[in-house]
Formats: structure tokens, sequence, C-alpha cells
């Protein structure tokens, strides 16, 4: 398992290395270089001939991308021009939001997804099935922003359920330690701004979810469906076990692998593509900074934050893989 | 007006594919097509999905003589007031939008940008893709290596981040768009096309003609590739559907066609969200659309795995 | 040297107001700008106001901010010498109780309220008063980069660091602890108007020593901001900063109780940026805000009826659609502009009225030139340009012309309140241009920075943009686009043109040191401007600030330079 | 052919004792929604004595897996018609509840699939399979199971048990599968086991060691064994009668002796001459029967047999008939459906035509 793990991880480098290039590309690609995408079209001739020098952008390509790949590994993606702030703090800022939401979103999609696929399997052709499939299908076809709107029109403003922005009433006086919104609550005891912030995500996360659930319940109905037709469940079944225990420990158990290979992917995704979801809620994560830095050609921002999310991204890929070989003897071995 | 049309154009497409289905067979590529097709004429999912797609199709085709109106006169704008729209009326079945234009030309029209950038941004992704796996899948050794390598590092950057820097990087038109949407469906096909041009290549006939003394590249391109199109057609239609949707996300995000009076749904819906409160039908029309033509394209794309796939087949 | 102790002249809306007034002075605003209720006087119920900003502020050192949302917080913590009286552009003393001007206009010496205490318990006096001025005059570095001090360079020219680039700013002398003497290098309309923008506001000398507030990092305009303006900002207004979570997109100030003058209403003000317009309106819908900023003219009916209170702002501002003059470095601008017949072909396609009526909030107008009628120097008697189509294509016809293209440039991702929804302008007046006879091909940009730089480069042959006053003088509107901006041309967003008659006509205006005189000067700019149509004026548009029924005591201000402290919540 | 040499077995069964198993007139229907529906299996009636091996034989897809899926109650709900009377001890099975059905399966009827690898769950290990039966059906605490699931994979002659418990199926090689699922099997020394063609995805060196486990294994346990299988080299080697299906109905029913002796149906003729032999000379060709299963006709219309059958004549059709072909007593122990046996034995590579004239 450990040489499994190493191996993925050594496989990691020359993708990462590759992705630093493109990134590093990118910037130099950008209309008017990345001294004019960071001073702007206004700055003097002067004013780029200094930026050049300060960056070493005066010297050779590869040594240029030597000093970025450097900094890179330091985690010094430079400033963000719209905060001034480093752009790995602003990341560090904005991560835990994001984090929160995504397991929120992840929660509810698992949570809903895999009982609805698997009642949808056992009822195969009830009208829970169909219903089921027809709502996966059409999960997937709603752009998310639009879903996002409905849901705040419907819960936070007709209803007022739900609070439709934000991460956390600012009229609770709550401590931030970690960033962690929920967390912090906890651990302040201060259990109101806790319960607070899980509000919060509540509407964010079910739209940001909604994709992954329709994934999911999909997948599930189909695995389940393949798998309650396998030998070996004919086997638990002629072998009398009760009805719960070929459940959970020969249908469930079997069905959930490629379920859980598309738990992973999607939360991958979550985690570096929530920025139209964060968008419309005013929700103050790393998806909202993208569309910020969007809105404010905050090029260095831009190319930090996709950078470290392909990172995680491709770190999330790798513990779906392993996690795969940790639920999946046959793959541990090879 | 899809709704009108639908019943005659089902006969239509009924017997378009009964005559295609008469076509006598050329070779084995094109009787496992029949088959397929055959399957896909009997199931109602794949009848839906075509049926959707077609009635679009048309609709984007047709859109000069379909609609009432032109989709760029401000005819009510003068009756417009901030915060209150002129409602449907004889002429303007559905109603104007926020600048007096008729909501029912303009998604008529906007089927055509729509689909058009749909269209045109998988198929440059398809080709740009299926060129990377033809390359990887034929040569082998280090292209291959060097080109999946490459493909993983497209994979690694997720795909409406991979949309956004390409916009960003390439300035804001329409074209942009599309390439930007196409270079995100490029490592799915790249991997696809490699994928299943690998395990034709090991298959008994490649194997046979090799052994006859064919020559490698006619039997990449003669025998592996065609046989490798299967997946790659499914995935495309699958595509369509979500570049569709991704190209709304794009507008939203203010990186859509800078043209924003030549009407699109995605601009559409992102530009009815200022006015969600008091005529929210200006957003559910464009949203229903894209819903719609996405569900079509993923119907017909699934039945369309289901019947090329041999494991489905009875 | 003649000192002339200036009398009051509120009256005569010019940039100097009844400085012999006490301070509170909202009394006098007329009716329609006190929806929000009585004075703040009788309330005092404390809490916390919470506001919807339309984006992040970026620091509160307000020397080196330039855009709203940080000029917003400050505006609570800092004051300046002087300030805009309630509602109004008018000024109004602030930490200055009165002051004299010299006959020519170039020495002000200004008597400083006393006994006002910075946060931090300094002493606010004439030496702090100095360091302020001293402190700008002498930013070197990052901090005298465009980006940083754009208010300073803007408004007082160069630093000390650069003899080449003149400076408006002579000197500052504390001649006794309330008395300040600030002398200038020449007489111009925007002293001491500009006192009041909150970039002038005074600082505590010690916390900018402490915190070190002109250390900058970063490079180019990606500043680091010093501890001070990201943490520590102090001043002497009626709230001291509390604490900024940038997490959660809020920016928190508190009560300053030992304020000099009257006490703030509420015990907090909580601004939380909220970038997207209807999020806003639904937060403030769903309770979660008290009121937010840039209402869309599209949302006042529906929150009226919901019982919110939408106080219109009156219009200071004007909307116009710029047009390139060529001979920009780099850029090519359509020669066919040059032909002022098919500048004129451009204004008579605009259908003004529609764009005000459909457009713009209630209480838009069509503008006939680029100072708002509101300001000294407004005139009915210049060049108009009425809606006409054909007249357009026979103008363009004449010119040969008909079918010219032009790069019509928009911005994105932005409202102005000038410019509520700019895809909305741009497509009706893109219509407009069209039907007259041109050929449109539409670029847009993000507002800041692309779009602005990619207008201020001329990049674009017309593009939208507009002007907020700042304070009210005809020069703030006129002279800042198109007086002579260097080598006998208009500045370069305008593509440079060469107008020595409207540049002549302005200069007139700005050196003339008596108010009173300058009125008539500006009315001949004026017709001068719109004689030469470097640009064309649409629109006039007021805008609006919102807050929940229970809200009373927030003034709108033209300027959008609104002071909470005023506001009270009552349960 | 391990079989061969147990030809001169003495048949075990003892018609006095009351049977564990009693199949009686079962038929199975596969209906879809929107198609005719399928008859899989057509009145089929059989038993079974404690201690007693009966063979079901057939070409795949001939009812005989179906036949001892309904016995095991392990069709799935939808869609399948079962009727008929299945009683194991008595009990009758058809219709109990699935509780009910679950309290026996594995403990007083087990079965054994065909397809080790797939038959096993691959992400539980070993141990675990064998020991929740143990747990579900003999209360036993965790540490006695593994103790005992030890024991059983020792008795099925898999080495070093108690490593094994902790191995995933994959690990194992296919007889130690196999032997693992027939340790599952027997773990509550069931009454009534049913084999589903156990060997045919082995090795022929494992096959014959599995099949000598298995007669092992029941032999004097009292463990009635119903084998069913494609396999008359299995049926040789372990069944003491022999019940030949095709499509969905016993053709032919006989002693294991009996039956390869005297082979009476021109179906059991077919299958006997298909078998290779090593006593007959090198070169003469095999005879496989004509077509395939997928021929068959309904037995309404006739014998299904009739389109591949060489003795097939006009009268084997219900049209000339006036009825269907009825499964009749064919001498002591015996029964036959069909019109036309054979007279003579058949000898693999000589044309399967006797007593018919063409």
């Amino acid at each position: 398992m450990l040489r499994f793990i190493v191996r993925r991880l050594l496989q990691l480098i020359p993708i990462l290395l590759g992705l630093s290039v493109l990134l590093f590309a990118w910037l130099r690609a950008l209309p008017g270089g990345p001294a004019q995408a960071a001073l702007g079209e206004r700055a003097t001739p002067e004013d780029i001939a200094r930026y050049n020098e300060t960056f070493g952008l005066d010297q050779p390509v590869l040594v240029q991308y030597g000093k970025f790949l450097g900094r890179a590994l330091q985690l010094d993606f430079g400033t963000s021009s719209r905060t001034g702030q480093a752009v790995t703090t602003e990341f560090l800022e904005r991560f835990p939001g994001t984090l929160e939401l995504t397991i929120f979103a992840m929660v509810f999609a698992i949570g809903i997804g895999i009982p609805l696929g698997y009642l949808a399997a056992r009822r195969h052709g009830s009208w829970i099935d169909s219903s089921s499939v027809i709502g996966s299908l059409l999960g997937v076809a709603i752009p998310v922003f639009f879903l996002a709107y409905l849901l705040r029109l419907l819960f936070a403003v007709q209803l007022g359920w739900l609070p439709g922005s934000g991460r956390q009433d600012v009229r609770i006086d709550a401590t931030h330690i970690t960033n962690f919104f929920v967390l912090d609550g906890l651990m302040t005891r201060e259990f109101d701004a806790a319960w607070d912030a899980v509000l919060h995500l509540v509407l964010p996360g079910i739209a940001l979810g909604t994709i992954p659930l329709a994934i999911i319940v999909r997948i599930t109905r189909a695995s389940v469906l393949d798998v309650v037709n396998e030998d070996y469940v004919r086997t638990a079944n002629a072998k009398g076990l009760a009805t719960a225990t070929v459940r959970r420990r020969h249908i469930i158990r079997n069905a959930l692998l490629p379920v859980s290979t598309t738990i992973g992917l999607q939360t991958g995704l979550l985690l570096s593509g929530a920025v139209l979801t964060e968008t419309v809620f005013a929700f103050g994560g790393v998806g909202s900074a993208l569309r910020d830095a969007i809105a404010n050609r905050d090029y260095a921002l831009l190319q930090g934050f996709i950078l470290i999310l392909a990172v995680v991204y491709v770190l999330v890929n790798l513990l779906v893989d392993i996690s795969y070989g940790l639920l999946d003897p046959r793959v541990r071995v090879r | 007006m899809t709704a009108a049309l639908g019943s005659t154009r089902r006969d239509k497409i009924d017997e378009l594919a009964a005559r295609a289905g008469q076509v006598p067979a050329g070779g084995g590529g094109v009787s496992l097509a029949r088959s397929a097709f055959r399957r896909l004429r009997r199931d109602p999912v794949a009848i839906i999905g075509a049926v959707i797609v077609v009635a679009f199709l048309l609709v984007a085709a047709l859109a000069p003589w379909l609609a009432p109106r032109d989709p760029l006169e401000q005819a009510l704008l003068s009756e417009v007031r901030q915060g209150s729209i002129p409602g449907s009326r004889e002429g303007f079945p559905l109603g104007v939008d926020q600048l007096g234009r008729d909501v029912l030309s303009r998604l008529i029209y906007g089927s055509r940008q729509s689909l058009l950038i749909g269209v045109v941004s998988t198929v440059l992704g398809a080709v740009a893709g299926m060129a990377l796996g033809v390359l990887a899948g034929a040569f082998g050794g280090w292209v291959d290596t060097v080109v999946m390598r490459f493909v993983d590092i497209l994979l690694s950057i997720p795909g409406l981040l991979m949309a956004i820097s390409i916009s960003v990087l390439l300035g804001q038109n329409q074209y942009a768009l599309m390439i930007a949407i196409a270079v995100t469906q490029v490592p799915v096909f790249a991997r696809l096309l490699r994928g299943s041009m690998l395990s034709q290549r090991d298959s008994d006939y490649a194997l046979a003609a090799k052994a006859l003394g064919v020559k490698r590249s006619r039997i990449v391109l003669g025998h592996v590739l065609p046989n490798s199109l299967s997946p790659v057609i499914v995935q495309a239609t699958l595509s369509l559907a979500t570049a569709i949707i991704e190209a709304a996300a794009l507008s939203f995000l203010g990186l859509g066609d800078p043209d924003i009076s030549r009407p699109e749904w995605g601009a559409m819906l992102s530009s009815a969200q200022a006015v969600l409160s008091f005529a929210p039908m200006l957003a559910v029309y464009p949203a229903l659309c894209i819903i719609v033509v996405a569900l079509g394209f993923t119907l017909l794309g699934e039945s369309l795995r289901e019947a090329l796939d041999p494991k489905f087949r009875r | 040297m003649h000192r002339r102790p200036t009398r009051a002249l509120a009256a005569s809306a010019a940039a100097l107001s009844a400085l012999a007034l006490a301070g509170c002075a909202s009394s006098d605003r007329d009716e329609s700008g006190t929806a929000a209720g009585e004075s703040s006087a009788s309330g005092g119920g404390g809490g916390t106001f919470v506001f919807g900003a339309a984006g992040d502020p970026t620091m509160f050192d307000p020397a080196l901010a330039t855009d709203g949302e940080s000029f917003r917080v400050t505006r609570q913590i800092y004051e300046g010498l002087l300030t805009n009286a309630p509602g109004t552009a008018d000024l109004e003393p602030a930490l200055a109780e009165s002051y004299d001007v010299s006959e020519d206009g170039l020495t002000y010496t200004f008597a400083l309220r006393e006994g006002v205490k910075f946060h931090d318990g300094t002493d606010f006096n004439a030496e702090a008063v100095c360091f302020n001025f001293d402190r700008q005059y002498n930013f070197t570095g990052l901090a005298a980069s465009p980006a940083a001090s754009e208010y300073w360079q803007n408004n007082f020219g160069g630093f000390a660091s650069t003899p080449d680039v003149p400076s408006l700013y002579a000197g500052c002398e504390a001649t006794d602890a309330a008395t300040a003497v600030i002398t200038l290098t020449e007489t111009t309309s925007r002293f001491p108007a500009v006192l009041a923008l909150p970039s002038f506001a005074i600082q505590s000398p010690a916390a900018l020593e402490q915190y070190k507030a002109d250390e900058l990092g970063g490079n180019g305009d990606a500043l680091t901001y010093s501890e001070y303006a990201t943490a520590h900002p102090t001043g002497t207004g009626p709230f001291k900063f509390g604490s900024w979570d940038r997490g959660n997109k809020t920016v928190s100030i508190v009560k300053n109780a030992d304020y000099w003058g009257e006490a703030a209403g509420v015990d907090e003000i909580v601004f939380r940026s909220i970038a997207d317009g209807n999020t806003r309106r639904q937060e403030l819908q769903a309770g979660s805000i008290d009121g937010y900023d840039l209402v869309a003219p599209a949302d006042y009916q529906a929150l009226e009826q919901g019982g919110f209170q939408v106080l219109p702002r009156d219009p200071f501002n004007v909307l116009y659609l710029g047009m390139n003059g060529g001979g920009i470095e780099g850029t090519s601008a359509n020669p066919a502009l040059q032909d002022v017949r098919v500048r004129q072909a451009i204004a008579h396609a605009i259908d003004r009225d529609t764009i005000v009526r459909s457009l713009l909030p209630e209480g838009a107008e069509a503008a006939i030139e680029f100072v708002p009628p509101a300001v000294d120097g407004w005139t009915q008697d210049v060049t108009q340009y009425a809606y006409d189509p054909e007249r357009s294509k026979s103008l363009l016809a004449e010119a040969g012309a008909t079918g010219t293209t032009l790069r019509f440039y928009y911005p994105t991702d932005v409202s102005r309140p000038y410019l509520p929804d700019p895809a909305a302008m741009y497509e009706v007046i893109s219509k407009n241009l069209t039907d007259a006879g041109f050929t449109v091909e539409p670029t847009s940009l993000p507002w800041n920075p692309d779009y602005l730089d990619a207008v201020q480069a001329g990049q674009a042959d017309v593009h939208l943009l507009g002007w907020t006053g700042d304070y009210n003088d005809a020069y703030n509107f006129i002279g800042t686009f198109f007086a002579d901006a260097g080598g006998g041309k208009m500045k370069a967003e305008f593509g440079g043109w060469s107008a020595p008659e409207v540049f002549s006509s302005l200069a007139a205006g700005d050196s003339e040191p008596d108010v009173e005189a300058r009125g008539p000067l500006y009315e001949a700019a004026n017709k001068a401007i719109m004689d030469f149509l470097p640009a064309v004026p649409i629109s006039h548009a007021p805008n609006a600030i919102v807050v929940a029924e229970n809200v009373s005591g927030l003034v709108p201000s033209p300027l959008s330079a609104e002071d909470f402290s005023t506001v009270t919540i009552s349960e | 052919m391990n079989g061969s040499t147990a030809f001169s077995a003495a048949p075990r069964h003892a018609a006095s004792t009351t049977p564990v198993l009693e199949v009686e007139d079962l038929s199975v229907r596969f209906t879809r929604r929107g198609e005719a529906g399928t008859q899989a299996v057509d009145g089929v009636s059989f038993s079974v004595a404690p201690g007693e091996t009966i063979g079901l034989v057939g070409e795949s897809g001939c009812g005989k897996s179906v036949t001892s899926l309904a016995v095991m109650g392990l069709l799935p709900k939808r869609g399948v018609q079962v009727a008929g009377s299945v009683r194991l001890d008595g009990q009758e099975l058809l219709g109990a509840g699935d509780r009910a059905l679950r309290k026996l399966r594995g403990a007083d009827m087990a079965m054994v699939f065909q397809d080790p690898l797939s038959s096993l769950n691959p992400t539980v290990t070993i141990g675990v399979q064998v020991t929740e039966v143990l747990k579900e059906h003999r209360g036993m605490s965790g540490k006695e199971a593994t103790e005992e699931a030890a024991d059983l994979l020792d008795r099925v002659g898999i080495p070093d048990p108690r490593r094994r418990l902790g191995e995933y199926p994959h690990q194992l090689s296919g007889g130690m599968r196999q032997r693992a699922l027939i340790a599952m099997a027997l773990a509550c020394s069931p009454r009534l086991l049913i084999a589903d063609e156990p060997t045919t995805a082995l090795d022929v060196t494992i096959q014959a060691q599995i099949l000598e486990l298995l007669r092992e294994l029941v032999q004097g346990s009292g463990t009635a064994l119903v084998m069913i299988t494609h396999d008359l080299g299995v049926v040789a080697g372990l069944c003491d009668r022999v019940h030949v299906m095709y499509a969905g109905r016993i053709i032919e029913t006989a002693d294991r002796g009996d039956l390869f002796a005297r082979p009476r149906h021109p179906y059991t003729g077919g299958l006997l001459a298909s078998v290779p032999r090593l006593d007959t000379t090198r070169g003469t060709p095999l005879t496989p029967i004509r077509g395939s299963a997928r021929d068959a006709i309904p037995w309404a219309q006739g014998c299904a047999f009739a389109p591949r059958c060489d003795s097939g004549r006009d009268d084997c059709l219900t049209e000339v008939a006036g009825s269907t072909v009825p499964l009749e007593s064919d001498g002591a122990g015996r029964e036959l459906r069909c019109r036309h046996p054979l007279t003579v034995p058949p000898v693999a590579g000589s044309p399967t035509t006797p007593g018919a004239d063409r």
C-alpha cells in the first residue's frame, strides 16, 4: 500500500511541473505580458521596465521560470492587485469557507443520493425509479446559478426560512480562529454562531450539491442494479443471511465502490469550482474570490489560485485512488 | 411553437428512420450502425431526445421564418419603466424584455447562437482531442507518453477554471468563448479515443490485418479509427449539453459574447437576473430552453451509448 | 498680503458655504431628501446597523485609497477640515471652524476646532493638520505611484520628490495649536473644496507613525498596505475602526463615545460586501441587512411596496458617450470622428428621452451639456442635439461617412450612479447608432482596471463613461474632462482633441478667485464644449440608497458621501 | 472422466425413507411487461432422499438452474411466476415467507454455484463470508465462528486455513475458492445441497478433486445432493439417479447405470454420443446433436426436441398426435417423454440413427 501511494505521488511530479509551466506561460501570454497585466495599460514604459527588472522579466525565460517555480514551491504566488494581500494569505482566508461549503454540499448529495439511488434500483421500474432518473437528468441540465437564484428567491426571500447570502449573520458577534466558522463556533462554545454558520451553508450547499447529487443518484442506481445481479449476492441469499446483512455487507459495500470514486471526483470539482454558487450567495470562499479576480483582472490571484486549486484537485484525486485501494482489496495488491 | 410542431415532426423522424434503415449495408461498421439505429428507434428515451434536438435544430435553422419579429427591435422600449415591463400582448406572445424586445423572437433566434456555441465548441474539442488521441493511440511509445501526460495536465485543471483562464487569455468574443469551452473538452476526447483505439489495436481484426502486412497507417485510419468512433459520438452528444450549460455559466461570469444584443440564451438568462423580482419569466424562458436542450442531448447521448454498447445488445 | 474674510456663500450654490454656521446644519434640507425620517437627536437606540456594500474596501488609509467602498468606511472614521452639508454638495465646516483666504487666493488660514482628540487619545491640532498634508506631499516610491495616491496627484499634482511635476501645494504652517495656514502655488477652483474629500481627512500622526502607514509593499499597483491602513486607522470621527474580516467580507466600525460632536445613533455599523445587486436586495428583504447602496432602478418600486425606504440622491452626475479624437500613441482612432458632422450625427442619433424614461430611475433628466442643472455655470443656451435619426443620416451622408464602423466599448461588472446598467445602455445606444447608419463593433471589459485602462488608452472609438461630482463647482465636471491636459490636447480619454477655445474658456473659469464671477465664465465654456462636441452628454440620473423601515436619520448625499452617524434604528 | 470407475457403485437411495426434497409439478414462467412470457420450467417433478445424489442434466437454457433457484427461493420476485410444490422435509417452500425461507437457506438447504470467483464477494474476507453463516444460523459468537470456520476450511481441504480466513477471494486459486464456497454451504450440515455446475469453471484436474470432495462430504452425512450439470462425466461419477431436462421439462429419468447403459430418449442418446470416449478407435468423428437448444419448439406444439431429432416423426407434433408428448413410466424406475425412443444403445462414432431409416 505504501509503495502504491509513493508511486502515485511520484507520478504527480510531472503533472504538477507541467501545470506550473502552463500557468507560467499563461501569465506571459496575456495581452501585454505580465508587466502590463500587473500595472495596467496606463503604465509608462519606465514603470514596465522597472517592473520587469524587479521581477527579473528581462532575464531568459528559463531563468524566469526557475524563479517562478522557486517562489511557487515556497508558496509565494505574488500579491493580489485588488487587495494587496499575498495570494497565499488570500487563499488561506478563503479556503476554509469553501471547504465547509463543499463538505455540506457533499453531505447533502451523499445523504440523499445514495439512499435514493439505492431505493430507485431496488424499486427498478417504479415511479420512484423513474422520477429519480428524470430528476437526476434535470439536476445536471439546470444551470447552477439559475438554480441558486431560484433557491434564494424561494427560501430566503419569499419564505424567509434560511439566510440567502454570506457565511454568518454579521450581527452575531462570533470569534474566528480557524476561519472554519462552524468549527470556530464549536471551539469557542459560541453555539449560536456555529448554528448560524450551518444555516448559512444550507442554500448554497444545496445549490452546489445538486449536480453531485444527480450524479451520485445515477451512479448508485446503476451500480446497485449491477450488484444485485451479481452471483455473490445470490450466494449471500443462498446462505440465508438476514436481509439487512445482505444489503449492508454484500450489496451496498460493493455498489459503493464506483460511487466512492464519483464522490471523490465531485469533491475535487466542488473545492475548485464553486465560482457560480459562491457568487450568487455572496459566500466568502475561494469561488467568489475567483470571480472578483476575474471582474478585476487580478491576474496574480487568478494564477495563484488556479495553480493551488489544481494541486488540491490532483491531491483529492490521489486520495480517491488511495481510498479506492483501501475499499477494494483487488486494487490494493496490484 | 415546439409543441405544435412536435407531432408532425415525430412522424417525419420515423419515416426518415425507416428509410435510413433500409439502406443496404456496406460493411461491418455500417451494419453495426444500422443495428444501433434500429435499437434507437425502438427506445422511447432516444425518440424523446431526438425529437427535442431535431426540433431545436429546426427552430434554429428556420429562425427568420419562425420568429414573429426582429429580435433586435426595441419595439416597446418606450413603454418599459424601471420596475415594470409590459407583459404579453398581441404580437408579443411571451412579452418583451427590459429593452422592449420580443422575447419569443429572441428565444427563437437565441437557439441559433446557443446551439452554434455548443456545436462549434464540441466539434473543436472533439477534433483536437481526437487528434491527440489518434497521435497517442496510433504511435504509442514515447509519443503516447508525452501526449497523455499533457492530457493529464489539462485534466488536472477543473473545467470551469480552465474555461475561465482561457477566456481571460483570449479576451472577450464569441470565438474565445467557443475555444474556451472546446479546450475543456479536449482531454476527455483524447483519453476516450486513445483508450478505444488501444483496445481496437489489439483486437483480432487489427492483428489479422497486421499479419497480412497492411501498412500501419492504413490499419489505423481504415480500421481502428472508424471502429473507435462510437464512444466519441456518444461523448460528443453528451458534451453538447455540457457546452451549452457552460456557455451560460461563462455568460453569467461576464465572460460571454460582448455583443449582448445578439440573442443567446445564456446571456438572456444572465441579464434577466436583474429583473427576476418582477419579471421572473424573462429568466425562466431561456433557462427552460437551456434545460430542455441539454436534456435532449443527454437523453440522446445516453440512449446512443446503450445502443452502441455491445453489453446492452439483446 | 491682503486677507479677505470669506462670507457665507451658500445661496449661490458655489464652492463655499456657510462656514460660520454651526455644525448641525441638516435642518435646511428640503423635504424630499429627508425621507428617512426625523433627525437622529431623538433616537439613540444603539444597536448594530448592517449595510450592504457593493464591494470589498481596499484598506482604510484614505490618502492612499481610490475606491468608493474604502471611502465609505473612512468617511465615518475620519473628518476633514471641511465637509459637505448633509444632503448637498455645499461646503460646511468640520475640523476647521472657519477659514480666511487671501486676496490672491493662495493663502488659506484655518481656525481649527479645539478639544478634539483622535481615537488613540492624541490631540488634534494644527501640527496634526500640517503633518497630514506634508505626509502626502512627501510621498515617495510606491506611495507616490499613480495607483496609490491618485487623489493627491489629481488635485495637488506633484510631490516634493518630483520637481518636474508642478504641485499646487506650497506648504503648511501651524502658527499656533488652533491655526493652520496652507499656501498654494496657484489660484484654483478646486481649493478649498477638495478639503471635503475623504482623501484629505486628518489622520492621527501618532498612529500613522506607529503603524508605519507609509511603508507600502508589493509592486506597481499590486500594493501591500501597511498595518495602519488595514488594522489601525485612527481619526477623529464619530466611529472608531472595529475589525475587518476579509473572509466574511465585513468591516465593523464602532461608536466613538468621546466624539466631540453629536454621538452616533448606533453602537456599531457593519459594512458587508455583497457584490451582486440582486443578492443585496434579497438580503435586505430577508432582513439580514438594514440597507444597501447602488439600488437597481428596476427595484425601486418593489422595495417601496415592500415597506423599504428608497432614498434618492439628487442627480449630481453626468453620463456621456466619449469619442476618441485620435492622436494617442499606439492606438488608431476612427478618422471619421474628426469631422464634426459625424460627431453631430452621433449626438442626434441618441434617443435620450427614451433612455431617461426607460433605463433610468424616475427623476433622471436628459443632459444637454456636461454639468448638471444644479451647478452654477449650467445654461440652457448651448447648442442642443435633439433625437433625430434622419438628421443623423443626412449628416453622415454629407460627411461621406455612412456605415462608419465604431468600436463601441462598454463596461461589465459595474453599476455606477450615472450608469446603473451599462449593458442595457450599450444595447439601446448601439441600436440608436445602427438605426442612424453606423456600424457598431462592441467590446466589453470588466470595469476596473481593464475598461478604464482601455478607454483611457484610447482603444475605443466611442465609449460609455460618466462622472459624479466631487464638489459643487462646474470645473469639477467640465475641467476634469476637457481642460488642456498638456501640449494643447484634452486628456487621453477623449483621444487628445485639440480645442483651444474650450481650453481657454475653462482656464479662465478655474483661475478666477472670485467664486461669484466664475458662473458666466463656465457658461461660456459649456457653450464652447457643446459646439466642439468632444463627447455626447446623455443624462443626469439620480441614484438611491435604500434602508429598512425601522432605520431613520440617513440623509442621502448627492456625492454619495453619506454620514452614517445620524442613523438610528428603532425596533 | 474419473466417473467411469464409479460405475459399479450401487445406488444408495432407499425408497423407504421419506425424501428430503419433493418437487412436484414445478413451473416457472418469466414475464416481461409488454412481451409474451417465457416458460422456463414446465411441470418438473422429482424427489431426493437423504444421502441420495441426483443429477439434473441438460444443455444450458434447459431450465435446470432455474429449477434449482426455484427450489431455493432465489428467483427474483418481479416478473416471475412459480407454480407447483416444493417441499423440504415435508415443509412447503413455495409461498413461504421470506423470513422463513432465509431460516432454511444456508441451514437446511444450501447451494454451491458455478463460478466460484463471481460467487464470492470480492470485498469481504473469506473468513467473514464463512463465519456470517455460522453466526446467522448457529448463533455462534465471533470467536467460536472463527474456530469453526477454520475447521470447515480444513475439512474442505484448504491448507493453512487460519491464514486463508483473512484473505480475499482474489487471493485464492479457483479450486480453493470453490472449496471455500462448499465450506460455506456445508457450514450448517444442511439436509439438502444443490450444486449448480460446481466444476464447470475449474481446471480439469481441479474438477475431479472438487467432485471427490463433494462425494466425501455428502457420504455418510445423509445430506441429499442435487447435482446440476451438463457434463455426463460428472453424472457418471457422482449421481445415483439422473433426470434429463430439455426445454424446461424432464424428458427422461433413470438410475445412473441404466441411463448410461441404455439411453432411451434420442436427446440423451445424443448427449452420450457427443462425449469423446477412449474406447473408440482414433479418427472416428464425434457425433454432435444438430442445431442448438434455441431451436426448441414450445411443448404445446409437440416434442420440443423434434426439430433436432433424427428419430422425429410427424406424430411428435401435437397437431398430428392430438396430444402433447407425455412423461410416462418406461420400465422399472424409469420415465420417458418420447414417442419414438431409441432401441439400441448408441455408440459414439456411429451415426445416432438407430430405429430410423432415412
